[in-house]
């Protein structure tokens, strides 16, 4: 089981904050952002085209970012703490 | 003053005393000469519009550690003697204090240097989101650091 | 808080709150949305001995001209929304508070930069003196800037 | 009359903090050290030499300012404010 969390403005995008899901063998970001589409399409069209941020158990990932069971995947938009 | 309530890095919903941050920061050690801080405040405008709210929102765990990679590196890269970084959460009104960044050192260049640094590091690497209500309603803020 | 304590430029014998300056800042405006500053602290070591004392002396009236002719040219030239100015004299301890320079601006940049510059004006302008008391006795520092 | 001031390490130089002097017409920086030099020759060497900062009316002074009746001149080791 994998954990997808969603923050800031794509909690609205995705219509939820975290959801579980369950995958049999490591998948890419590529693979997942198909089955995010199957319930939030708006969600996997910016996955795929690299429109957020994401991370994977809290570090920065890249395109080449395989999941493993267990794993945390989070979809951050652009940060907008500190201050200008 | 206990050490959980002046860990060097915080992410808390309660505001801060500065004073209270450099106090704590100058326990550290007798050698510091300069301690140079940067405090974020909620502003009034933004892009021309009137703010009344902001509220800002963090990925615990990941923000903490992004918060902690940055104190660790500023004081590695700069020669500083220590850094606090302390950022709200929560609702926030104009003029409340949202983020702080104490950088304490032997003299005054390094202390300037690591600050400025840690701060816009901190706009680039860390999880941390606000939202602002204005008359038009609330929206995400997602300018590009 | 009266205006007479929180005049922006002082010369004085007693410790200062960065707290309540920060405080007394954020209420010049409501489009604040960085403050820098730099606060400078007795140091134990100078020159490799240990320094149990500081004493700080100054010309009156000029010194304090000096520090308004500073945050004069710091919002005029740096575009920063205010900036105040506190300095000590009298004897200091090691650790405590010497020098505080507040800088207010919209955003953070600015407010380095004029603070920065403050710091090093006031070295460099103000007719201030440190007499150190070492082991080996008193002897008035004269580095320069 | 005029008032000239000395500061920080110039007061055990000079050997005072401050004195009055009458001046009959405008002076020169380097006429008022010889009249210092009378008292205090380290101090008026050290006029002379450029090794002191020196104001008139809390301005700082160069060595061509003119010295009048009424004036406050002080005596300026480097400064030390601030810190490093």
């Amino acid at each position: 089981m994998i954990t997808l969390k969603y923050f800031a403005s794509l909690k609205a995008i995705a219509d939820k904050e975290e959801e579980h899901l369950d995958i049999e063998n490591p998948i890419t970001i590529d693979q997942l952002s198909d089955i995010i589409s199957e319930t939030a399409p708006k969600m996997g069209a910016m996955i795929r085209e690299k429109k957020v941020l994401i991370s994977v158990n809290q570090e920065m990932a890249s395109v080449e970012t395989i999941i493993h069971d267990g794993d945390e995947v989070a979809f951050l938009p652009p940060f907008s703490g500190g201050t200008k | 003053m206990s050490t959980t309530t002046f860990s060097k890095v915080r992410i808390q919903l309660e505001d801060f005393s500065v004073t209270d941050e450099i106090e704590a920061m100058k326990k550290v050690s007798r050698n510091i000469g300069g301690i140079t801080t940067f405090l974020g405040t909620g502003r009034e405008l933004s892009k021309g519009e009137n703010i009344s709210k902001l509220n800002f929102e963090h990925y615990p765990k990941m923000a903490e550690k992004k918060l902690e990679e940055i104190r660790e590196k500023a004081i590695k890269d700069y020669g500083i003697i220590d850094m606090s970084i302390i950022h709200r959460i929560g609702p926030i009104d104009i003029g409340e204090n949202i983020v702080l960044i104490v950088a304490a050192g032997e003299h005054r260049k390094e202390t300037f240097v690591a600050c400025e640094w840690a701060i816009a590091e901190l706009k680039r690497t860390t999880p941390i989101w606000k939202r602002e209500t204005t008359s038009s309603g609330e929206v995400w803020v997602q300018d590009t650091p």
